[in-house]
């Protein structure tokens, strides 16, 4: 399935804080049940559908970890 | 003459620092003398933390040790780091829930000890590292349950007073898991 | 469909990861700093110097020439480099007790002379690496390692405010104060930080940006917590705006 | 149950200073002692203690803090690693020309520059030679276990005042961060203490002459006068203020020196050459300044086969060892250096390549 | 006839010659200190930190326990004095070099934690023992030994404004910049120190007096043609006034 | 004519040092040399030159900005006297740390603290063991004329860029303020001594890779490492870089060991010894590190009846003396202190007190 | 002869900057001829009747050499 | 070899330190060995001022000297402190206008320059350093006067040119009062 925006985030480099999830204005994004190798719950896409690619998590993340990409 | 010179090694968080400290206060209860040496990795935070401790009827030489008479490992990394250390017929102490694997050494005594399933069926994965020092307890011999049970209460009071059961019996099932 | 990347991360920093805590925003503000540098078109003639202090390490984050200067001296080392190459772009990277502590009178001297440097400052009330100690920074009444009962103003005087002492010396061109807490914060914030290096590329004089910024490990809260904290506490203290600007619109 | 608590070693130095009637303490935060300061800020306020506790701006502003407060005749502490104690070295050479008496702990770490922050024994010529300029001394004492610390720590206040001069303990980081039991002295009684010093500066009260506390003198006979008084005092201290611990030393053929944690190590591994028929000893200077030249001297006779420097620098009192020792034996070094500590089983292992 | 003595040297002050230059204002700014202390009564409680500039010689000047600290240390080490003894009067008396460069942050910092000493500070805008080089507060243009074609803003900057600066700063009680060149000036000055003075005995911070004075040495003028261009050119860049003043009415 | 002209010593190493290609000068005043950043101030805008001057705020932003020039690869000097020199030790500790070429000059006055202004030679611990934290080495000359002290100052830059190791002037306040006659070197190269270093920063034009220069290296194995290099390059420097000057030595008796002005002086004094029929020579080492053990030591032989060491301090150069000699001939000892200048015949007067 | 106000200065203490001489509203004082053994041409009273005793010699003198009295 | 090693000596402000620093400059020009070396007294201003210069045509050992061969008094203290330094043979000339007395020592040659007198007719008082320069160039006969001509077209440009003719013949003068 295609979204019109997709935010692509590098698991293995989230460090889990949550500041993508918290400001998300469309709930795109939560945190992972799982661990990454640093024992992180990391941040997941989970209603990518919803996704605006306004670029909020980009901007707030402080480790680098996220893409968004659109089609328009 | 008694002796015991140990290492705990595991990730930061996982309450090997407060272990050593723990038993070293616990050592000096029982009147021995004992060094509590720590030794962060060289990341800021998160990384590896390990901590020596030495308790003896005798004034401490080194506090620094390369042949440790046990080894207690809550991560693989820091297994395989100091297992080769382990003096012929020490022992390791393994927190099986982390670590799968087991080391080669025939020459040595090998506890697994599923510390975090433990502490979880006690009703605190946090108490893991108690359950660590209860096998170690078991396994050394060296330091008194009455110690053990003083230290607690010298160190957790006030509101913390409630805790000092939960960690005694974190202890004791570390003990009996040793025991098997 | 095909896809155009509409936000990734800068070309100015290293793929290196970032050893901050979780939530920290010394990586949110590394991230804008390294996108100026990019939109600016000055990633190969930049020289960088990082302070002691969490972002020890900034010099390996930042893909551009760098070295950490002795903690405080961050501006000297500055001035030594710019005045060797003045075509080059020079910028530090400090915290508050890198700057507001110990590096007090390097800071202000540098301002003073006018040294066409930038400087990005992270305010974010504590001693970071050191574990939590009280910066000149500290709210009143906060608890930190070294003022265990709180800052007390009788012994330990109160907060100090950089940009508003900063502001009364004439060799500055370009001086704000500002956060990233929110997504047009760090968008307005790299505005900023944009017009302190070209403070320094139009030769008018010194830039500084400070930034309110989060300490969650030594504060002891949530990343997110922390971004409640500031907002309701250091931005009541640390009043934001543009303090000094000679440097005119910029496109 | 013995008196004994156990603590940091840091800590363990901060409650021997407060025990010993150390009321101010000024410092500025630096791995691996910042638990130092921490503790004096929760310590100080309290009842018992009525003290000062002040984090300074930097280790400049710290060290003319204990300055002014010298000054006054008052037991100060500071307490910093590597990279601030060199930056204290302008002001420790004011301190030791206006013969203030202050204490000062430096937790060396790995240098130098920024370095690391593990433990090392790379500033000893620093301490023992005088980072700043000029001739001057301190008095300098390099503890190996937290009991000697506290010790130490005792009789550093009690040597900087009967001198008038600075004295530091030169702590390693493994020192510092370690536990073990230890067994704090009773507090002094400060009143005793508070005695009206004879030159300090408190007020004249309009009752005597203005006392004159400077290292300043702008007429060099003057100035050579007060250099030839500081250096009668550095021969008094030499005389009357050398410690040194002599382990296994009395058939000793190979003597280890060491100073600090490592003199601490150097018995094991003695031990460990002596099981293995080597009549090893150790011989650790406790005042690394003055250091115990003569008596080191002693044991480099024809049965001596070797002197072993172990330190945790690129060799620095292996100069000293080597003043005493005059090429009569030989002097052999292993060090390590960056904050890498040796272990027993290394040492040994370097020492048996010796022999 | 009977006379009386209608102005006559302080008690506070020792018998012993000053070291200055003929027409040197430091000798007027010690003068006007010692009254201050005879009339606050407070001579045989008072500390005083001497820096490292002409005023090193101060120490034996003042009739009372002093010291010299290190070049630009003297607020930290008055610091350290009034900790051990809050009951006593601590000052320090520092030039421009001093105080303006080197001990930029010592000052700073000491303003900011609210310490409870005074400072007089003699700005003559050169460095003066040293012989005559650029202090950060020497005028836009001026020739000294190191800005020997005139000092110039584009590679030195500008004059530093010392009490515009320290003014942001919360812990500050009282602070004024003054001239001693008229008797008139002279008695407001005065005045003004002794403010200073009841900051720090009422408990209520930190307090400064910034002084413009002469050099006639290293300005190369005679002294009376040294007060007319301080008239002409440092009251212009420095302008007099009182500052902070949490004091209120002193009788 | 000759080439020669008649300057001060400050000016003289000033101009030496831009006649080596130095074009940035970063500075404190402090007497007794102010007239170097002086003449800097007059000679750096000078079109023929085209350098840069600046007055630094203190001398631990001097050390810095010098710091941030050598950063960049270019030939940069600061000037210094003693309580300067030792606020610059933590920043020394990094730039040796970081291996940073700079040229250092020390013009030593009387100490300890404030002291005067007056010559002295009190600082070669400080220069010498390093007054830093951490095991680090300065290489360090110590001329005795204004020729040897110009011709030193272009080989310091030339050393500095080689070992990537500051280099130190110790010089005495008295071949600071004396003038003799002097001839300067032709202006270097600068297109030649412009060639991108290797390693410098200088913006990476988007063509390679970023430079990173630190003393930093928060891992003790790493850490370990970049001071096992150090060593290294110290030793190499050991190995070539040993200068020393022998007077009057192939019969000498009695061999006086001095430095600086003092070495200068020694040899009227070894002169007016051989009028009474004492064979006297002088040792003047010229690096004070690496100081000439071996070269010392070749003179430890049994025909030598006395080495006498003089200095203008309370006795520091003395211990590396005994070093090279290790007790196989009395070492014995004369100093000024405080500023004070031995004369020639007060240091004949004292030798012929011990012979 | 007496005089109302008496101006007094010490001369061997004065260094002869003219601060003095500058600011005396009556010209009550002038430069000596003579050099004091410091070699300065020291402050001199040459008109004591005129003195008012006012204190802007005493004020102005760095070098604190002048003591003002008055029979007032 | 001819050597000359002397300390002139007297207030600040008398130009003491010029007077050296011509001679060792011409005497440079004349192709010998100089060295000059000032040392001003503890007091910042004012006080006492010295120098030595050594003018020699061997290399200079030491450029500090405990026994002059010349002194050149400016004023009484200088006197007294340096004469009995003096070397036997060695030469005293005292500035006569400033100093009255006359030292004991009879195994030195000394000459009394009224030097503020002479400059004083020549007109301007401030040559009295050349003066007593000159009388030194009689007694000592080290430096040749085209050397001290060329020193002073070195030294004195500019507007300041027209002063060469006033100083040469200020020492001319100091020669002639020596010689007397
Ligand atoms: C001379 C010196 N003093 C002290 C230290 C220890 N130190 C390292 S970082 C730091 C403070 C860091 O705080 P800040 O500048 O606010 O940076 P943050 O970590 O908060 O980003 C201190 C005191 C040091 N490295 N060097
Ligand atoms: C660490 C240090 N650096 C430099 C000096 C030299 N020094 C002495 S006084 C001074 C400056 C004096 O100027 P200022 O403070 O303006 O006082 P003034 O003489 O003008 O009254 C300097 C740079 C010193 N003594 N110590
Ligand atoms: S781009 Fe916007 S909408 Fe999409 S995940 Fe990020 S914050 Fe949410
Ligand atoms: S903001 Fe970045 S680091 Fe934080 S949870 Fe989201 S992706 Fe992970
Ligand atoms: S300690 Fe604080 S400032 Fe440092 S990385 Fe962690 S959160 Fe950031
Ligand atoms: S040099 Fe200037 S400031 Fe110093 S005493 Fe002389 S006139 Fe006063
Ligand atoms: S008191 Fe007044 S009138 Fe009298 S001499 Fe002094 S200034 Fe002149
Ligand atoms: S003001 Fe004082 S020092 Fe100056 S001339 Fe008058 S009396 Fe003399
Ligand atoms: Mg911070
Ligand atoms: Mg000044």
């Amino acid at each position: 399935m295609e979204y019109k925006n997709l935010t692509i985030i590098d698991q293995e480099r989230c460090k889990g804080c949550g500041l993508c999830i918290n400001v998300c204005p469309k709930k795109v994004l939560e945190f992972s049940k799982n661990y990454n190798s640093k024992g992180y719950h990391y941040s997941e896409v989970v209603k990518p559908e919803e996704c605006i690619g306004c670029g909020f998590c980009y901007r707030m993340c402080p480790d680098v970890c996220i893409v968004v990409k659109t089609s328009a | 003459m008694k002796y015991s010179g140990l290492i705990a090694a595991g990730f930061g968080g996982q309450g090997v620092m407060l272990l050593g400290q723990l038993l070293s206060y616990a050592a000096m209860l029982d009147g021995k003398f004992t060094t509590w040496l720590p030794s962060y990795g060289p990341e800021m935070r998160g990384g590896t933390a390990n901590c020596t401790v030495v308790i003896s009827d005798e004034y401490i030489a080194s506090p620094v040790i390369d042949a440790p008479t046990e080894l207690l490992a809550f991560n693989l990394p820091s297994m395989n780091k100091f297992v080769s250390q382990v003096i012929k017929g020490g022992s390791l102490i393994i927190n099986s829930s982390v670590v799968e694997s087991v080391p080669e050494r025939k020459d040595i005594k090998i506890f697994r000890i599923p510390a975090n399933d433990i502490a979880e069926k006690l009703g605190n994965i946090k108490v893991q590292n108690m359950v660590m020092m209860g096998a170690f307890l078991h396994v050394s011999n060296i330091v008194s349950m009455d110690a053990v049970q003083h230290a607690f209460e010298h160190k957790l009071t006030g509101t913390k007073a409630k805790l000092i059961d939960l960690n005694m019996k974190a202890i004791e099932s570390g003990m009996v898991a040793a025991g098997k | 469909m095909t896809y155009t990347e509409r936000y990734k991360g800068p070309k100015s920093l290293t793929p290196k990861e970032f050893t901050y805590c979780p939530g920290c925003h010394h990586g949110i503000i590394h991230r804008i700093v390294a996108e100026v540098i990019d939109e600016l078109g000055v990633q190969g003639k930049t020289l960088m110097v990082a302070p002691v202090g969490c972002s020890v390490f900034s010099y390996e984050f930042f893909d551009v020439d760098g070295t950490v200067a002795p903690h405080g001296r961050a501006p000297a080392v500055a001035t030594g480099m710019k005045r060797a190459r003045p075509d080059r772009i020079v910028f530090t990277y400090q915290g508050d007790g890198d700057l507001a502590a110990i590096g007090t009178g390097e800071i202000i001297q540098a301002a003073n002379r006018g040294e066409k440097i930038t400087t990005i400052f992270v305010n974010n009330a504590i001693y970071g690496m050191t574990g939590g100690q009280m910066a000149p920074t500290t709210l009143v009444g906060m608890k930190t390692t070294t003022t265990p009962y709180g800052r007390n103003p009788a012994n330990e005087g109160f907060p100090i405010h950089v940009s508003e002492v900063l502001k009364e010396i004439t060799g500055v061109a370009f001086l704000a104060r500002t956060k990233v807490s929110t997504p047009q914060d760090v968008n307005k914030t790299k505005q900023l930080i944009k017009k302190a290096f070209m403070a320094q590329i139009n030769n008018v004089g010194f830039g500084l940006v400070e930034v309110l910024s989060t300490c969650p490990t030594n504060w002891g809260l949530t990343p997110v917590e922390s971004l409640k904290w500031l907002e309701e506490n250091m931005t009541k203290e640390f009043p934001l705006g543009v303090y000094v600007d000679k440097v005119g619109d910029i496109k | 149950m013995s008196g004994k608590v156990m603590v940091k070693g840091t800590e363990a130095i901060a409650e021997a200073a407060i025990r010993a009637g150390c009321r101010l303490y000024f410092g500025y935060p630096i791995t691996p002692q910042s638990e130092l300061p921490e503790y004096m800020a929760r310590r100080m306020p309290e009842k018992e203690v009525n003290g000062v506790f002040l984090q300074a701006e930097s280790e400049v502003a710290a060290v003319n803090m204990i300055y002014g407060a010298a000054c006054t005749g008052k037991r100060s502490l500071t307490s910093t690693s590597s990279p601030g104690f060199s930056l204290m070295q302008e002001s420790m050479s004011y301190l030791a020309g206006a013969e203030l008496p202050a204490v000062f702990v430096n937790v060396v770490r790995g240098g130098p520059g920024l370095g690391d922050i593990q433990p090392a024994q790379c500033d000893y010529f620093q301490a023992t030679k005088g980072g700043g300029h000029g001739d001057y001394r301190l008095l300098v004492y390099g503890p190996e276990s937290l009991q000697e610390a506290v010790e130490l720590t005792v009789k550093a206040f009690d040597k900087a005042d009967k001198y008038r001069n600075p004295v530091l303990l030169l702590a390693d980081g493994l020192l510092g961060q370690m536990m073990e039991p230890v067994e704090f002295p009773d507090f002094s009684n400060l009143e005793k203490l508070e005695k009206h010093s004879s030159w300090a500066l408190q007020g004249t009260e309009l009752e005597r002459k203005a006392h004159k506390v400077t290292s300043f003198n702008i007429d060099p006979v003057g100035l050579e006068k007060m250099n030839l008084n500081l250096q009668k005092k550095y021969a008094e201290m030499e005389k009357n203020e050398k410690m040194y611990e002599e382990y296994m030393m009395d058939d000793a053929e190979v003597v280890i020196v060491s100073y600090g944690t490592i003199g601490r190590i150097a018995k094991s591994v003695a031990k460990m050459a002596r099981n293995k028929g080597i009549k090893a000893g150790v011989f650790r200077p406790i005042t690394l300044w003055p250091f115990p030249y003569a008596e080191l001297a002693k044991w480099a006779k024809k049965e001596t086969k070797l002197f072993f420097t172990v330190e945790m620098s690129a060799g620095q009192m292996i100069e000293d060892v080597r003043l005493a020792v005059e090429g009569r034996c030989p002097v052999k070094f292993y060090g390590r250096m960056g904050g890498m500590v040796p272990t027993p089983t290394e040492i040994f292992d370097k020492l048996m390549e010796l022999v």
